[in-house]
């Protein structure tokens, strides 16, 4: 479904990312782990069109999409819950929720979408008129993540969901990003500090080290990978 | 033991909300104190009554040196606060992102300098002498925290686990005698926690510095604290030691859940 | 270059500019005789420059990139030779000498009215290096700063005046109450962050020039004060020339001294409670910074250089009338501080160089002196955001424990 | 108290205050999106003003009636006012948005600079009569000299201008675009907006707000020069900050406060310091509410 | 791809302007040099502009005919923004480029600014427009000249008109708080204190440019103020009368010769009827008068603007006197510019010892028809 080939991105002076290329395929659940610093979010933010790649190349069910503006790729289905929640702190939930759609016209399909993920998080319905800015951070992580599935995204792509949050949010966050994945056959691809979490949701896993990857498979032998539980699990 | 903060019947509102509600918490020297709590508890809010950012609404709050010597902290500006021996890092961090990072613990440690505007025109031996004080006194705070290697680097550039410590430094910096630490763990992968908790045990004894720390990462929470608070909704709901904490149907009801490890 | 695309695209830009100016270059009506001129050759005139601008602009644009993407890629970066001179000792020990050189030998080669402009221009460098210390170094933006210009120069024509006091004497007097000046405005401004602040600061500075203008006892109002004394040397009976001459070397010395006071107060405990209250005010405090003070701080020590800017200002004209500190002033001299480089003292120079004498050897132009003068700002603005030196601060360097630990 | 009088200031300061309003209104947009205080504001409301008057010119010339002159003429000012905001836009402010906030504001000062020059040598710096288009009412003779119906046009302007960009920030799918990005760039991109073009048509909304401003003033005054701009940007940046800078209902009210204070200071005590009591006035407001009357509390998230 | 060096373009560009404004007017032929300084860009650009264009047409004039002492006549025309300080720059400048004698400043705080340094390099200067009587009597400027009466002359015809011919009682002086306006309503009301038959019911200065002066309106409608004196220019007087007239308030409006302007009849339109204004004797008759105001129209296509007349005359005068002088020499040229009468459009004029041209006064002016009509 996705696939980057040899990306490579740049901040200012620095290079992020040094030849990245992954792929995810459809209806999986596969993480990005890895340290601070070694480029998992300019990886989604070059997939989504942010920091636009400067060399490589990103296709997304066989389109290229390195050259694509930011709205266009939305557009194909791509959505991001990004780090920190960014929520739009003036805008009510329900008017959050409402610039998940943007792109989409289908008033009906819209207001089933609503339904659906206040079914998954009631206490969105609950603040429904409640302005996004004055939510705690684990109802914003909730409403950034419903916010993305209002697009009713086929990829979903997810920035450190667990940060900051308490240990229950936490757990009730991924059980639903479990039940997305199941339920509505959304592709996640999942970033995640917290490996021990990302392993126990994630079907397939990369290990990211100073913005190229060093290691892949699935998340089970990756779990039980003598190097990956030393630096990333800490056991 | 002798406490070094005393807060009591804090309470804050805002507009018809309130926020905190009566809460009594000490911390005493030479501990290590957890303040833990689901999202929007209260907990930052709380630090912020507590470093003057805030003006609760009622409530008492003192500092205790270890002289002995009581300073009443409510109404005070932050930057009183910090004089009077308390200082603290952020939720999301707010360094001197373009300055040095030398620069930036110079910068902690400006409230126990002296020189004025004549002495920063004149310089007179006093002030040359402060300066390349300053100067040394940094590096050595840096030496500390393990950050010397990155001296003359900008902050924006430092590695995030880096710019995390970076700040406890800069707030070393002011010469506390207890610091206040708000999620210090947050975003930082395992080899990095464990070795923020190593320095946050380090500067407690070593430095003789109490810590009271607002943190998710329950590993950490339980293996570094002497004392647990638990707040939910502005209210303290349980106080104890990790073990009691950790077992405390409320607690696991409101915020832990089943299984802690997750 | 030269391909189809890039053609396309200045055809489509031309034909815009030529419906975008259509009305106003073209047509001239004049209502009264009932005549309307049609002027179809500016059309063209404007359809074939904006064509070949075009590509000289998207070839800057392009140019500016590739700049950046150098940058990133970590190739070698040419450093600007600017950049190069100020950071580098074998450099700028020499172009400082040159500079000196330049500086001093001046006046004996140029004629009177490039004497004369630019001594202008190096009141405009002390009173830039001034404002630098507000808006460059605390981050306050100030939209008022002509007020404390005005003080300076209001004090010496008064004292002047009433009292007969000379220049010497009240130099320090208007700089002291352009001081207090600036305290006064701070106060009620420390809360406010900010375009609130910018807001309140141009209020101020109205404020002044409006008293001013209207006050008549106390400041003659809009006709202004007349016969102000040029500073004077032991008395000594100087020609028109001469005292020229001596006001440039003054401005010299004075900037001279202004560049040494505010590097001290840069490179001190209060220079860095300044960028440290720009970058973060919250953290600031919490880092046992005295918010207030320190804003205080700045805004009094920017008004005092104000202050001894206007006492010369006033001295060198030898008239003043509110029409000299309109918000315009503030503006430029705003202009000075960001184009050049804020934070820069070197770039604050530059700027203040650029911005006065500009609009001298633009007078080449005439009637499109402005225009062009306009059109300068936006693109060094466009080009060089940062200004002429950016990003060249003075930074705490460690080098190593127990020895002269400090470097330029 | 002499209530006939003070009716008078009142509507007096009602005149001036939406005459602000119909600046500060595209000034607060354009801030609102991109924090970037559009010196050139005040010059896209003159050009605006002089396209009305070319063309109103012309068509006199050609004798057309009133009517049709002055829906045409405020059409054209509208057209080529949003046409110049949208090209300062792209020239001048569109290269700097990753540049430090102050050299945007340089930039657009040479924009007014720029335009102030471009209009004084291709057309005139004489102050230009400017014909009056908008026709007397019928039903105002009674009250004619009290209130005139170049006001009252004034005033309906202001208020449908108000209520119609309301209803377009809040109700609309560009309006919601706008608000989101207003608040956080990189979200609305990630959400699908295409922020460059929201951005323009922020400039170009605002713009054609400050050509029907234009085309309203200069008939009501009856003059206009190149240089009418700059004033009128002031005071409608003023009004705007005073309401809470990026609040439309605040653009509005800070006007009309602006208005209003500037019009009984001079009724009551003299207007040799009308500007002077306005700014006291203004820190004063600022002092006590540090984000303007209607403006957000922005605080400092800890 | 055409390879641009931005930074080197620039240099250049800057070289280039550096050195033209250096050396550019040193290397001009033997002429006779003829500065005019004012106002050419900014708010105040109208007021100095049209000297720019009177001096124009006079030099082409006189070039025509073979020039003055058998030279040509440059120009060199300078901007001053209205402003002292570069009013100062722009003095040093004509100075360094060997002006025989300037034609200007407009403003007269840039006047005076500028006349020190006129006065040291022994330059005759004649301005069309500042009015302030200081500069001719103080005495501290024996090299200026002007062809336009001060304001303490204009404050008084105007008082003198409305005591003696509108014989009003309560008067509200106002002003636009300008050098000029405000100096004038300084005049104006301290004539009118001296005087028992009139009380000055209103004296207030008004913002110039503000969108609506209503308030100002009604306040002297509340003082019941018979006849207003304005101190100020037309744009704003045409803005207070065209309020005042639809207000259906019948009060004396008595101005300047900053208001005695066609712009301002253009503009008040049919309110502008019955206004009264001080102008410069009445000079439209004047064969010369016409005969500029027709070159005018010929060379730029539009109706001359504010002091071409003054202007006019000025050029006149000035380059009458170094012919009659015989030289450029300082000394020569004031005896000249005191002793030879000129024919200008402002009729046969000369200086005397102050500087202030004789022949050269106030009329009462009133519009009528459209047209500024002179009161007898």
């Amino acid at each position: 479904m996705l696939e980057m080939k040899n990306v490579q991105t740049f901040y200012g002076n620095i290079q992020a990312l040094k030849g990245i290329s992954l792929r995810i395929a459809e209806g999986e659940i596969v993480t990005l782990i890895g340290a601070n610093g070694a480029g998992k979010t300019t990886t989604l933010m070059s997939v989504c069109g942010i920091v636009p790649p400067r060399a490589g190349e990103i296709f997304f069910e066989g389109r290229p999409i390195h050259h694509m503006a930011a709205n266009k790729i939305v557009s194909l289905g791509i959505c991001q819950v990004p780090e920190g929640r960014r929520i739009f702190p003036y805008l009510t939930v329900l008017e959050n929720l409402d610039m998940g759609a943007f792109l989409r016209n289908d008033k009906a399909e819209i207001k089933r979408d609503l339904d659906y993920v206040f079914s998954l998080f009631p206490i969105l319905a609950e603040r429904r008129n409640q302005a996004g800015g004055t939510l705690s951070g684990g109802e914003q992580q909730m409403l950034a993540i419903s916010r993305a599935l209002m697009a009713r995204p086929r990829l979903l792509l997810l920035d450190e969901p667990s940060l900051g949050l308490a240990p229950l949010v936490v757990k009730q966050i991924f059980e639903i990003i479990r039940k997305v994945n199941s339920e509505q056959k959304t592709t996640i691809f999942l970033v995640e500090q917290n490996a021990n979490l990302a392993l126990k949701v994630a079907h397939r896993g990369y290990v990211m080290e100073n913005g190229q990857i060093t290691m892949t498979d699935t998340a089970a032998s990756l779990m039980a990978n003598e190097q990956v539980r030393k630096a990333y699990l800490g056991i | 033991m002798s406490p070094a903060l005393e807060v009591s019947n804090l309470t804050m509102d805002f507009g018809g909300l309130r926020a905190l509600d009566s809460i009594d918490l000490t911390v005493n020297h030479g501990e290590i104190v957890a303040l833990i709590g689901p999202n929007g508890a209260g907990k930052t809010t709380f630090f912020n009554c507590i470093t003057g950012i805030y003006n609760p609404t009622a409530g008492d709050m003192r500092l205790v040196s270890p002289e002995g010597k009581a300073v009443r902290i409510n109404g005070l500006k932050p930057n009183q606060v910090t004089e009077n021996g308390m200082a603290r890092t952020f939720q999301n961090i707010r360094l001197f992102q373009n300055m040095t990072v030398l620069e930036n613990v110079m910068i902690g440690r400006h409230c126990r300098l002296r020189a004025g505007i004549p002495g920063a025109v004149f310089r007179p031996p006093r002030v040359r002498k402060e300066e390349s004080r300053l100067i040394e006194d940094s590096y050595r705070m840096l030496q500390k925290v393990g950050l010397e290697k990155y001296v003359n680097e900008f902050a924006k550039n430092l590695p995030y686990g880096a710019q995390r410590r970076l700040e406890i430094a800069r707030a070393m910096a002011t010469e506390p005698f207890i610091l206040l630490l708000d999620e210090p763990a947050a975003g930082m992968n395992t080899q990095e926690t464990k070795e923020l908790d190593e320095l946050i045990l380090r500067i407690r004894n070593e430095e003789g510095i109490c810590i009271l720390l607002i943190e998710h990462d329950m590993k950490l929470v339980m293996s570094l604290s002497d004392r647990i608070y638990v707040v939910d909704y502005g209210r303290k709901i349980a106080e104890g030691t990790p073990g009691q904490i950790k077992n405390d149907p409320a607690v696991i009801k409101a915020y832990l859940g089943e299984d802690i490890d997750a | 270059m030269f391909n189809v695309k890039e053609l396309k695209k200045s055809i489509l830009v031309s034909l815009w500019f030529m419906f975008l100016t259509f009305p106003i270059m073209v047509i001239k009506v004049n209502t009264i005789y009932g005549k309307v001129e049609w002027r179809w050759y500016r059309m063209a005139l404007v359809g074939v420059g904006s064509f070949f601008l075009s590509f000289v602009w998207r070839a800057l644009l392009r140019r500016k990139e590739m700049g950046l993407k150098k940058a990133e890629e970590g190739q070698e970066v040419k450093v600007p030779l600017t950049r190069k001179l100020i950071s580098d000792k074998r450099f700028n020990r020499p172009a400082l000498v040159v500079v000196c050189l330049f500086a001093l030998l001046f006046p004996l080669v140029f004629s009177l009215y490039q004497v004369n402009i630019m001594t202008t221009a190096l009141i405009y460098v002390v009173v830039g290096l001034g404002l630098n210390i507000v808006v460059g170094l605390a981050g306050l933006l100030d939209l008022g700063y002509v007020a404390f210009y005005a003080v300076g120069a209001y004090s010496y024509a008064l004292l002047n005046y009433h009292f007969g006091l000379g220049f010497w004497t009240v130099l320090p007097i208007g700089a002291g109450l352009a001081m207090l000046f600036g305290i006064l405005l701070g106060f009620p401004v420390l809360r406010l962050r900010g375009d609130y602040l910018a807001i309140v600061t141009l209020g101020f500075g109205e404020i002044i020039r409006i008293i001013l203008e209207n006050w008549n006892e106390f400041s003659f109002g809009p006709s202004g004060i007349a016969n102000i004394p040029r500073p004077g040397f032991f008395g000594i009976q100087m020609n028109l020339h001469q005292v020229h001459i001596y006001i440039y070397y003054l401005m010299i010395g004075m900037t001279v001294f202004t560049i040494f006071v505010v590097r001290r107060l840069q490179d001190s405990r209060i220079g860095r409670a300044w960028m440290a209250l720009r970058e973060d005010e919250v953290a600031c405090q919490a880092m046992g910074i005295d918010k207030t003070k320190t804003k205080l701080s700045a805004f009094a020590l920017g008004a005092t250089w104000a202050g001894m800017g206007g006492v010369v200002f006033a001295a060198k004209t030898t008239f003043i009338n509110p029409a000299s500190f309109t918000i315009w002033e503030s503006i430029i001299i705003l202009c000075i501080v960001v184009l050049g480089g804020m934070g820069s003292i070197v770039g604050v120079i530059c700027g203040a160089l650029v911005l006065i004498l500009l609009p001298e050897y633009l007078r080449a132009f005439s009637e499109y002196r402005m225009l062009m003068f306009g059109a300068a700002l936006i693109i060094m603005m466009v080009f060089r955001p940062g200004g002429i030196i950016s990003d060249v601060r003075k930074v705490y360097h460690f080098e190593g424990l127990k020895e002269e630990s400090k470097d330029l | 108290m002499d209530f006939g009088y003070f009716f008078e200031l009142f509507l007096g300061g009602l005149t001036r205050g939406s005459i602000y309003a119909l600046l500060a209104l595209g000034y607060t947009m354009v801030y609102g999106i991109i924090e970037l205080i559009n010196f050139a504001h005040g010059e896209i409301y003159m050009i605006g003003a002089f396209t009305a008057l070319i063309v109103t010119g012309v068509l006199t010339l050609m004798g057309w009636n009133k009517i049709a002159i002055l829906i045409l003429a405020s059409l054209a000012a509208v057209v080529y006012s949003s046409a110049y905001g949208y090209t300062a836009e792209k020239i001048a402010y569109k290269p700097l948005r990753n540049a430090p906030r102050l050299s945007a504001l340089i930039s657009a000062i040479g924009v007014s600079l720029f335009l102030q020059n471009y209009v004084l040598l291709a057309q005139t710096s004489d102050f230009l009569p400017f014909p009056n288009l908008i026709p007397e009412f019928e039903f105002l003779k009674p009250v004619e000299d009290i209130v005139r119906s170049s006001e009252i046009v004034i005033y309906a302007t202001t208020a449908v201008v108000m209520v119609a960009l309301t209803i377009l920030i809040k109700f609309t799918r560009i309006g919601k675009a706008m608000r989101a990005t207003a608040q956080d760039q990189k979200m609305a991109r990630l959400v699908g907006v295409d922020v460059d073009r929201v951005i323009s048509i922020t400039f170009i909304i605002g713009s054609a707000t400050a050509a029907l401003g234009g085309v309203l003033i200069a008939s009501h005054i009856g003059q206009i020069n190149f240089y009418i701009g700059f004033i009128a940007g002031i005071k409608a940046f003023v009004a705007a900050v005073l309401g809470g800078i990026g609040s439309m209902p605040g653009a509005v009210l800070g006007s009309l406060v602006l208005g209003w204070t500037e019009s009984f200071f001079t009724g009551y005590i003299s207007s040799d310091y009308e500007d002077v009591f306005a700014f006291i006035f203004l820190v004063l407001i600022l002092i006590f509410r540090p984000s303007g009357i209607l403006g957000r509390k922005d605080t400092d998230k800890v | 791809m055409v390879k641009i060096n931005f930074r080197k373009l620039l240099v250049l560009l800057v070289a280039a302007a550096f050195i033209a404004a250096v050396s550019g007017p040193a290397m001009a032929a033997d002429t006779i040099k003829l500065g005019v300084a004012g106002p050419h860009s900014g708010d105040l650009a109208s007021y100095g502009i049209p000297s720019v264009k009177a001096a124009e047409l006079v030099v082409k004039n006189i070039n025509a005919k073979g020039g003055v002492l058998g030279k040509k006549v440059e120009l060199i025309v300078e901007d001053d923004v209205c402003k002292p300080e570069v009013a100062a720059n722009t003095a040093t400048k004509l100075v360094g480029a060997g002006v025989n004698v300037v034609l200007g400043h407009i403003c007269s705080g840039a006047t005076k600014a500028a006349l020190g340094i006129y006065k040291d390099s022994h330059i005759v200067v004649m301005s069309p427009s500042a009015t302030n009587p200081a500069l001719t009597q103080s005495g501290d400027y024996p090299n200026f000249f002007r062809t336009i009466a001060s304001d303490d002359a204009q404050a008084k015809l105007e008082v003198e008109f409305a005591l003696n011919v509108l014989k009003v009682k309560r008067i509200a002086v106002l002003h636009d708080k300008g050098d000029y306006g405000k100096g004038l309503a300084e005049y104006a009301k301290g004539f009118l204190e001296k005087d028992p038959r009139a009380k000055v019911v209103l004296y207030e200065g008004i913002t110039p440019g503000a969108v609506d002066y209503s308030a100002v309106v009604q306040k002297i409608k509340r003082k019941k103020a018979d006849a207003v004196i304005f101190g100020g220019y037309h744009p704003e007087a045409s803005k207070i009368v065209t309020q005042m007239r639809k207000k259906k308030m019948k009060t004396y409006f008595i101005s300047d010769d900053g208001v005695k302007d066609d712009t301002f009849i253009k503009v008040a339109k049919q309110y502008a009827e019955g206004v009264y204004a001080t102008g410069p004797k009445d000079v439209s008759k004047n064969p010369l008068t016409i005969k500029a105001r027709a070159e005018h129209v010929k060379a730029y296509g539009s109706d001359p603007g504010a002091f071409f007349e003054n202007a006019y005359a000025a050029t006149l005068a000035l380059l009458n006197a170094i012919e009659k002088a015989g030289s450029t020499d300082y000394n020569a040229i004031v005896k000249a510019l005191r002793t030879e009468y000129v024919d200008t459009p402002l009729g046969k004029i000369r200086f005397d010892e102050r500087g202030d041209a004789i022949g050269v006064g106030f009329a009462m002016y009133q519009v009528r028809g459209g047209k500024y009509v002179e009161v007898k």
